[in-house]
């Protein structure tokens, strides 16, 4: 199991290696950031002179030389536009995001498990055609358009919930509705399959075939086993929430790193979207090795050795 | 280790009092997509305290079905059990399983009869560990709770032959090997002394010398605990060995009962015929097997006539007109019990009859 | 093993590595699936092979047909060293050897119609789609019993017997000497079983076919086959003619196997004495040292458990690995205990059912029908 | 009467996020926005923008117009007790004209600034600069030396202090700014208020949402539409005004225009008449907008308002192009950033409609904004393409050098003698009236040899909670709220 | 269960099956028929389309639907900011909508099915290569990197069919592969090779067949998909371009309208959730009818 999990961090590590790279080519090739920068009438020798100051003169292979080794040491230049060490103004963000994608994770999770398994453990019931019609709805309801439905009915109209900005439980709520809303129909869809798919396992009529009441066959038995798929799918939402919050964010003028997404690919601030698509991406792989964790702490079946 | 099986065979019956399980006229049916599956069609059958009943025939043929449903394991929906009852008694009370409220029902499973299944690794969950899988269904039935309910796991785990139980009691389900599994799954099946226990193919997927170590565990459970014992095979040489009375199904029908003795001695059915006679024989040569023709019938029909019909050399018109009830036989030298057959032809007396129905 | 056999195996070996690394993957061990395993059939025989699940019988007649590369030995059929031929000479080669799978539902492209997977080889060999193949698709349908009007269906609308003829149809096709059928009946209904068994029984008979039959249950592989050899962890215990193995069971696996191989008869059953092996097949990464069968041999001595015991013709073709068969010590109490098994089954040879019925109905009973009707 | 005065706070939402609250690194107008609240320069501009005194009290301009000696206020100290003197201007300006100062070329514009004795400076140029104060006004913000030095350019932008009528509290990136009253502010009186309170939000929907709910006091950025809508709603104030932009479609006589059948000044003309832009104004901006007759707007010094803007005449555009020898029209390419200004890719879809209407077909390319101006800058735009530019100083000479530059000026297309020359002689005049005859002789000009589609200069739409008084945008979008208060 | 249990509910036919298969799934086949719909209508757009869905009528514009009291029967659906009619639109957007992703899924899953099939069959450092860029490819953010490519390489129909083409490439590759893994080591390939099958053979004739069936599936949702968010990257301005009527950038132009002219952004969201709604039923169903393993046990 060690072996399996150092093995599962050195991979990671060699992908973050990876993504580093590919980070580093991606943005090269959004185009020359001097001009965007510089102001409108700025002449040619004032953009070559800026392009001097910021490396963009240099050949590539040392430009990656450069951006590589400060990059190891977390440092990813200063951002154009913010004029601070892109790093720091991403992580300061973070938190901010890391907030919202945990609270519509929460809200997915809470309304999606119970859903999902009464749904599964009823088809064809009017739980079961609300628990499918929530999936489906979660997963094309475009969340921008949903989010600004919201605001007008829950803000606005009823008074309830702040408009925008990050501050107290109230201001979470919409949202991480609406971030969550995808997530939502993903984790229904799937906890209603899965338990579809492990009520009819052996074990189940095992643990019946025991006595077991309900509640301990849902809880012990089916959930336990549902709870295998649903957790490498979280992980794999978790990237899907860094995305939807260049919407919601925007939208709801909370505070994180993705609304900065589309400004800084916008303005071109190599730096820092360098610097978020790394951060992004570690947070991925993070998760994704906290998933194989998780996996290996519910499933014995792991083999380590592989 | 030279051992010979004891008791099993000759022993006599236990005194006939009244059957610790009496079905009668139990029908399942399945609603699937496909259509009305009718999996088991009015089967009556009883079981005695401390007999081992040994329920035969092939894949589909309803074994399964008839005895899960008895303790309502089988889905439902799209399982129904559209008519029947099930007298289980101990002592002076008895209860029809059939009527049971879920909650009832939930006290019987587990607590009076115990279920052994065929495949160990998918029926034990492979995220729990075996100990506390057993220790489960101990605490559930109020047997011994918190750490006596552990030792009296532990104690269960050696019972059924499982070396170092201690440890053991931690490892999980894939750690085992399939005779392992096997053993678990009888020590949960046995863990709250129950006054049955079907096995439901317990050693079909096991290699032959485990098959033996498990009979050989079943067997020995069962004299020590007194447990009545339904065990569904398909492979008649098992049942032959543990049965003390045979009921061979086809079609979802009950087409022959008897003692063990009897029904392989002298069947009397034609579809038990033709499955001894494809069998071949370890003692003596048979160069060529029965050739039983056709396959098993539709199971999307209901039932009108003999099931066998189709595939049956002596079926003649009454058998696809009417479904032949159980007619009682008689004449059989070694026979304490009922031998019944379902059979429009008296292969006996090479006549076809018309009445004398049981 | 003798010079004239058209199938001739020695020494085959299969291992498989065992494989662990971080990052580059390492072989720590070895799975010794079969290890040095001998065997001849004679043209137009059965060579049965039984054994525990894992022992490595299919994977010897994968070895055999070199669906794996084997690592080690030669397997001659006919005039040809199949390990020796290269990838071409194989590719065509193989339309003399075939295989009927185990699991008919996988061994069957689900995508494909019967008439395809029946013409499949003749395709593969070059033959063009017309009405030539098309009979012969037919042709051999018919040949394993099947209706031939059913070859547009696909295999998931046949049943599992029926599906293994579809399979035989298609191993057939192409005129094989060798047939391997890797356990072809153990998913079927006894009833379905006799048909396939007599199927094969027929075919071999009217084809003049070689099997090499896997089983793990010995009383069908005594039924079809001329030979049977008994394997146990990578390795051959004994190899005998089936009644020479049934008399005269010498080693103490085929014993406890004969043992537990439950008899449809319960007088037997229940009174014959028999051989509870403990626990389960070793690991075949670290199988016993010595003897593979020590560590659950009633009769196991530290001889057994150091040194590993070479075949030894005890006359007659049959052959075994054991140290003791004949010793002074050991020896009798395995002769004694075959004598008990043996005569376990012959004792109950006496009993039989009172009346064996001609599976067919009798005269009287035709005539019966049509006057009733 | 002893009881603790309520804090009165307004609540201010900007729609972009500033990236400093130094008012020379402060990247965009709302992050000035921000930050001027902050400090002070030594002069201001009124309403009617008009330059007044300020920091300096009052100052002297040399005979040659080159040599300005501004006579500084007494007794300002900056919010951390540092004391304004003329070493601090000094301080300002030398750090202002580093290069990487964002707006270092406003700095620039003063060759030197030096200490005359502790109240007085001197400021002299290279040429005489008749905008100079006027930049002054707007970029030079007075910055403490002491505490600059110590907390470094970084520091400083994420903690300023200045002189201004508010003091930095708390700078919560993206979600705040949180400024206080300066109590020792200079001018007796002001600022109104306890608090502001910048508050980010990107989104104008929000943003509409927001002012409804009260949330927030102040927001600007509205579409018209939603404008429409906030008038309707109690508890707001819609406001709105037409801002220093001017918004053109602009042709390419140095590059890919050439040989164009848009180098015939007859063809341009029938362009401006083939394009309703009344409708346009009338439709996406709900009237909202003013028609424009050049490149300068109605605010600025030598409007001449004797121009008429070219009516929508589509059969005169035709008759245009046939005497251009253009009956059947052609076809020409034609580009427009996407997502930099309000409804602009809709105005441009209209303009593709108009014209096609008498005959010219344009393959209309909408551009990344960002990738749009590389190519505007390149010059590699096709020969139409549709922009706008805003100007703060209060005459359009920038504007029209920087769009009519000709190869010196990164974002124009075009070059014409005629203009060149008139803009030299403009940028040289220091006398308001003379510089006023020449502008208005360059509108004419441009109106008979048009080198845009003129196209309109819009109003913009903020909106206050009701109980704001006296916020005064200007037209560049501007604002002090020193005079705004709460009822 | 052995397998002769399962084989009885097979043995019906074929075609039957089918039938019921679509019969049962109620929701499938309300898929099916919606996007069966939504292709004709696609298909026939420039027909029923009452107008130029570019024609632009400004003195018109942001008139409301015809059931409204201001609406007219002129524009049934109302029209947009700039009076253009909404059907029109909607009908095009339609055109618009499954062009990307149909062009989409067809880059992606080629690319997919290529990498996919070399990684899965050839094994070894081939697929370890392959595997590496293709885990990498999806650790960074989807919406990043669509971002970031979006606006490398501007607003073209082109750019955004090639955008979800490579963006979801990797996907496709894991699926594919995941599918040759299996389908390699089956029991029919066995057979194959046992009777002498070429390599070419094997490929073309067993794992290709055996993999469409998964492909689909996974296409009809990938697609819905990409009409989602075509939509995402109309609200960032990053779509197509504004000239051609997408349901993104409609949604996107009308999300300013949302409190008093909403039908501008509603009839393409309705749209739009209508489309991927039915691909979405239309994908459950699919994998029901095409996998034969859900086959056997359903
Ligand atoms: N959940 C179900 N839905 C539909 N049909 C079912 C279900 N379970 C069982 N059946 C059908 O009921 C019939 C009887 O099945 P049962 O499992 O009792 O057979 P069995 O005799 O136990 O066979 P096996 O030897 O394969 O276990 C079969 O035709 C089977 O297909
Ligand atoms: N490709 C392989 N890689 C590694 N190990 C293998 C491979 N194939 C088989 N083995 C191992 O080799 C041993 C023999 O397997 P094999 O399938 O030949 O047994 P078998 O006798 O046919 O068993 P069964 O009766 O279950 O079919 C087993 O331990 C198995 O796990
Ligand atoms: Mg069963
Ligand atoms: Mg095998």
């Amino acid at each position: 199991m060690q072996r399996y999990l150092l093995s599962r961090v050195i991979q990671s590590i060699m992908l973050m290696f990876g993504v580093l790279i590919l980070v580093f080519f991606l943005v090269r090739l959004t185009g020359d950031p001097a001009r965007i920068m510089m102001p409108r009438d700025a002449s040619p020798a004032d953009i070559e002179a800026f392009r001097d100051a910021m490396g963009f003169n240099e050949p590539l292979p040392a430009q990656f030389f450069h951006f590589m080794t400060g990059a190891l040491q977390g440092d990813f230049g200063r951002s154009l536009h913010y004029r601070a060490p892109a790093m720091r103004i991403v992580l300061e963000r973070m938190p901010a995001t890391i907030e919202l994608s945990l609270a519509a994770l929460v809200f997915a999770l809470i309304v999606a498990i119970p859903l999902g398994v009464i749904g599964g453990s009823r088809p064809g019931t009017t739980w079961d055609t609300v628990c499918r019609a929530v999936g489906l709805v979660g997963q094309t309801v475009p969340n921008f358009w949903l989010a600004l439905m919201m605001i007008s009915l829950f803000s606005v109209t009823l008074g309830w919930f702040p408009t925008f900005g990050r501050g107290g439980f109230g201001s979470i709520v919409l949202p991480a509705v609406a971030l969550g809303l995808f997530p939502l129909g993903k984790f229904t869809r799937l906890v209603r399959s899965a338990v579809l798919e492990v009520r009819n396992e052996d074990y189940v009529r095992t643990a019946y075939s025991k006595g077991l009441l309900d509640h301990r066959v849902y809880t012990h038995h089916i959930f336990l086993n549902v709870s295998v798929t649903l957790v490498s799918i979280v992980g794999v939402q978790f990237g899907y929430l860094l995305g939807g919050s260049i919407y919601i964010e925007t939208i709801f003028a909370w505070p994180g790193v993705g609304r900065m997404i589309n400004e800084a690919v916008q303005a071109r601030d190599f730096p820092l979207v360098q610097a978020l698509a790394f951060v992004s991406a570690a947070f991925i792989v993070l998760l994704n090795l906290l998933t194989d964790l998780a996996y290996v702490l519910i499933d014995p079946r792991i083999r380590y050795e592989d | 280790m030279m051992r010979r099986r004891k008791t099993q065979g000759h022993t006599p019956h236990p005194p006939r009092s009244e059957p610790i399980l009496s079905v009668k006229d139990l029908s399942v049916r399945f609603n699937t997509v496909d259509g009305v599956v009718h999996a088991v069609n009015s089967i009556s059958f009883d079981l005695y305290r401390g007999e081992t009943l040994g329920v035969v025939g092939e894949s589909g043929s309803g074994k399964s079905v008839s005895m899960l449903s008895l303790l309502r394991l089988i889905p439902e929906p799209p399982g129904e059990i559209t008519s029947g009852s099930a007298i289980l008694r101990s002592g002076d009370e008895s209860v029809d399983l059939i009527s049971l409220s879920w909650k009832q029902m939930n006290r019987v499973r587990g607590r009076r009869v115990g279920f052994v299944f065929q495949d160990p690794l998918s029926s034990l969950n492979p995220l729990i560990s075996v100990g506390k899988q057993i220790r489960e269904i101990i605490e559930r039935h109020n047997i011994a709770r918190g750490s006596a309910a552990k030792r009296r796991s532990v104690d269960l785990l050696k019972q059924v032959g499982i070396s170092d139980a201690d440890n053991r009691y931690h490892s999980y389900p894939h750690e085992f090997s399939g005779g392992m599994r096997q053993r678990v799954m009888i020590a949960i099946a046995i863990a709250c002394n129950p006054e049955l226990v079907i096995a439901d193919e317990p050693t079909t997927a096991l290699d032959v010398t485990i098959q033996a170590q498990i009979i050989d565990l079943l067997m020995k459970l069962k004299r020590e605990m007194g447990i009545s014992v339904i065990w569904i095979s398909h492979d008649l040489g098992v049942v032959a060995g543990i049965a003390d009375r045979v009921m061979v199904m086809y079609g979802g029908t009950a087409v022959e009962t008897g003692t063990a003795e009897t029904v392989y001695r002298h069947p009397r059915h034609p579809y038990t015929v033709g499955l001894l006679g494809a069998i071949p024989k370890l003692h003596q040569d048979n160069k060529r097997l029965v050739n039983i023709k056709g396959t098993p019938p539709s199971v999307y029909s209901a039932l009108r006539q003999c099931p066998f019909a189709p595939r049956c050399p002596w079926s003649f018109d009454l058998c696809t007109q009417q479904r032949p009830p159980l007619f009682a036989l008689d004449g059989n030298a070694v026979s304490d019990s009922r031998h019944t057959s379902a059979c429009w032809y008296d292969l006996e007396h090479n006549t076809r009859r018309t009445e004398g129905a049981v | 093993m003798s010079a004239g056999d058209f199938v001739q195996v020695h020494g085959l070996k299969q291992y498989f590595p065992v494989q662990k690394g971080l990052l580059v993957n390492r072989t720590v061990g070895y799975v010794k699936a079969v290890d040095g395993v001998s065997f001849g059939i004679p043209r137009g025989e059965t060579l049965g092979l039984v054994g525990e699940s894992g022992c490595g019988k299919s994977t010897t007649a994968r070895s055999m047909l070199r669906l794996h590369e084997p690592t080690e030995g030669s397997v001659r059929i006919g005039e040809t060293d199949v390990t020796r031929l290269n990838y071409r000479d194989l590719r065509s080669f193989r339309s003399r050897m075939q295989m009927i799978f185990q699991d008919s539902y996988s061994s069957l492209n689900p995508r494909h119609t019967v008439e395809y997977i029946v013409a499949e080889p003749l395709l593969i060999r070059g033959e063009r789609p017309g009405a030539n193949l098309q009979n012969r698709v037919q042709e051999m349908l018919q040949l394993v019993g099947m209706n031939p009007d059913h070859m547009k269906r696909f295999p998931h609308e046949f049943s599992g017997g029926q599906r293994q003829r579809i399979g035989i149809a298609r191993a057939l096709v192409l005129n094989p000497e060798l047939i391997v059928c890797d356990e072809p009946i153990s998913a079927l209904d006894v009833a379905i079983q006799a048909q396939v068994v007599n199927l094969l029984s027929r075919l071999q008979d009217e084809l003049g076919l070689t099997y090499l039959f896997i089983a793990h249950d010995l009383s069908m592989v005594r039924h079809i086959s001329h030979r049977i050899a008994v394997m146990y962890l990578g390795k051959i215990m004994e190899i005998a003619s089936y009644d020479e193995l049934f008399e005269q069971p010498l080693h103490p696996y085929t014993q406890s196997l004969m043992s537990a191989v439950p008899i449809t008869d319960p007088a037997i059953e229940k009174s014959r004495a028999r051989i509870i092996l403990e626990g389960d097949l070793p690991s075949p990464v670290q199988p016993p040292t010595g003897c593979v069968f020590s560590s659950r041999c009633p009769f196991a001595t530290d001889l057994c458990r150091n040194s590993e015991p070479k075949p030894r013709d005890v006359g007659t073709g049959h052959s075994v690995a054991c140290h003791h068969i004949d010793d002074r010590v050991v020896g009798p109490r395995i002769t004694a205990s075959r004598e008990q098994i043996v005569n376990g089954l012959k004792d109950a040879a006496h009993h039989g059912p009172d009346r064996s019925f001609t599976y067919e109905p009798t005269q009287s009973n035709s005539s019966a029908r049509s006057s009733f009707s | 009467e002893t009881t603790e005065p309520e804090i009165v706070t307004l609540r201010v939402a900007v729609p972009t996020f500033p990236n400093s609250l130094d008012a020379s690194v402060a990247a965009e107008r709302n992050a000035q926005n921000v930050s001027w609240q902050l400090f002070d320069s030594l002069v201001w501009a009124n309403e009617q923008n008009v330059i007044e005194p300020a920091l300096a009290e009052r100052w002297d301009v040399s005979e040659d117009g080159r040599e300005y000696t501004f006579f500084l206020r007494e007794g300002v100290d900056f919010h951390n007790g540092e004391p304004f003197n003329a070493d601090a201007v000094v301080f300002s300006w030398e750090r202002g004209i580093q290069p990487h100062i964002e707006w270092s070329d406003r700095w620039a514009r003063a060759e030197s600034v030096e200490r005359v004795d502790e109240y007085t400076v001197r400021i002299s140029t290279a040429e005489p600069d008749p905008l100079l104060l006027g930049v002054m006004a707007q970029h030079w913000n007075m910055v403490p030396p002491l505490y600059t030095q110590e907390v470094g350019d970084d520091g400083f932008g994420a903690a300023p202090v200045g002189t201004g009528p508010f003091q930095f509290v708390e700078w919560v990136r993206e979600d705040r700014v949180v400024l206080e009253r300066n109590d020792s502010y200079w001018r007796e009186g002001l600022p109104l208020v306890d608090r502001v309170v910048f508050r980010p939000i990107p989104e104008s929907s929000t943003r509409m949402a927001a002012i409804q709910t009260g949330e927030i006091d102040i927001v600007n950025r509205l579409s018209f539409e939603q404008a429409d809508a906030l008038e309707r709603v109690n508890d707001v104030d819609v406001v709105t005004y037409p801002i220093d932009r001017v918004f053109y479609i602009a042709f390419n006589n140095l590059t890919t225009g050439i040989d164009q059948p848009t180098m015939d000044p007859r063809v341009r003309r029938a362009m401006n008449y083939a394009v309703d832009r009344q409708a346009i104004i009338d439709s996406l901006f709900g009237g909202r907008a003013q028609l424009s007759t050049g490149l300068m707007t109605s605010s600025n010094l030598g409007y001449d308002p004797s121009v008429e803007p070219f009516p929508f005449d589509p059969d005169r555009a035709r008759e245009l192009l046939a005497e251009a020898g253009y009956p059947d029209g052609f076809e020409i390419g034609f580009a427009a950033p996407a997502g930099a200004y309000t409804n602009f890719e809709q105005v441009a879809e209209a303009v593709q409609g108009y014209l096609a209407e008498v005959g010219i077909v344009t393959d209309l390319d909408i551009i990344e904004s960002g990738r749009f101006w590389d190519l505007e800058a390149e010059k590699q735009l096709p020969p139409l393409f549709g922009d706008s530019w805003s100007e703060r100083s209060g005459e359009s000479l920038p504007r029209l050098r920087g769009a009519l530059g000709g190869w010196d000026a990164s974002f124009s297309a075009w070059s014409d003698p005629v203009i060149d020359d008139l803009l030299d002689r403009i940028s040289v005049t220091i006398d308001q009236d003379e510089r006023a005859a020449l502008y208005r002789e360059l509108h004419r000009y441009m109106q008979d040899d048009p080198p845009f589609i003129y196209l309109y200069v819009p109003e913009t739409f903020e909106a206050v909670r009701s109980n704001v008084r006296d916020y005064i945008p200007r037209a560049a979008e501007d604002y002090f709220l020193m005079f705004t208060s709460l009822d | 269960m052995r397998i002769d249990a399962l084989d009885r509910q097979d043995l019906r036919r074929a075609p039957q099956r089918l039938a019921r298969i679509v019969l049962r799934d109620k929701a499938g086949l309300f898929g099916l028929i919606l996007f069966v719909l939504i292709v004709f209508l696609a298909l026939a757009a420039p027909a029923l389309s009452p107008h130029d869905p570019l024609q632009q009528n400004l003195r018109s514009s942001r008139q409301p639907p015809a059931w409204h009291e201001a609406g007219s029967m002129e524009h049934p659906l109302g029209t947009d900011n700039l009076g253009r009619d909404m059907l029109s639109r909607i009908l095009v957007g339609t055109r618009v909508s499954l062009t990307v992703g149909f062009f989409g899924v067809l880059i992606a899953s080629s690319i997919g099915l290529v990498f996919g099939m070399t990684a899965g069959y050839m094994g070894g450092r081939t697929d370890s290569a392959i595997m590496a860029v293709t885990n990498l490819v999806l650790s960074v953010p989807y919406l990043l990197l669509v971002v970031v490519v979006a606006s490398v390489l501007g607003r073209s129909l082109l750019n955004v069919i090639l955008i979800f083409g490579f963006t979801n490439a990797p996907l496709f590759v894991r699926v594919t592969r995941g599918e040759v893994l299996r389908i390699r080591t089956s029991g029919y390939v066995e057979s194959a090779i046992s009777i002498g099958a070429s390599r070419h053979h094997i490929i073309t004739r067993h794992i290709l067949p055996n993999l469409i069936g998964p492909i689909l599936t996974v296409a009809t949702f990938e697609m819905s998909g990409m009409i989602f968010y075509e939509a995402g990257l109309g609200f960032l301005g990053l779509s197509v371009p504004p000239s051609i009527p997408s349901w993104g950038n409609m949604l996107a132009a009308g999300r300013q309208y949302i409190q008093f002219s909403p039908w501008i952004a509603t009839f393409p969201g309705l749209a739009i959730v209508v489309t991927s709604l039915s691909m979405n039923l239309l994908g459950d169903w699919l994998r029901d009818v095409l996998d034969p393993r859900q086959r056997r046990s359903s």
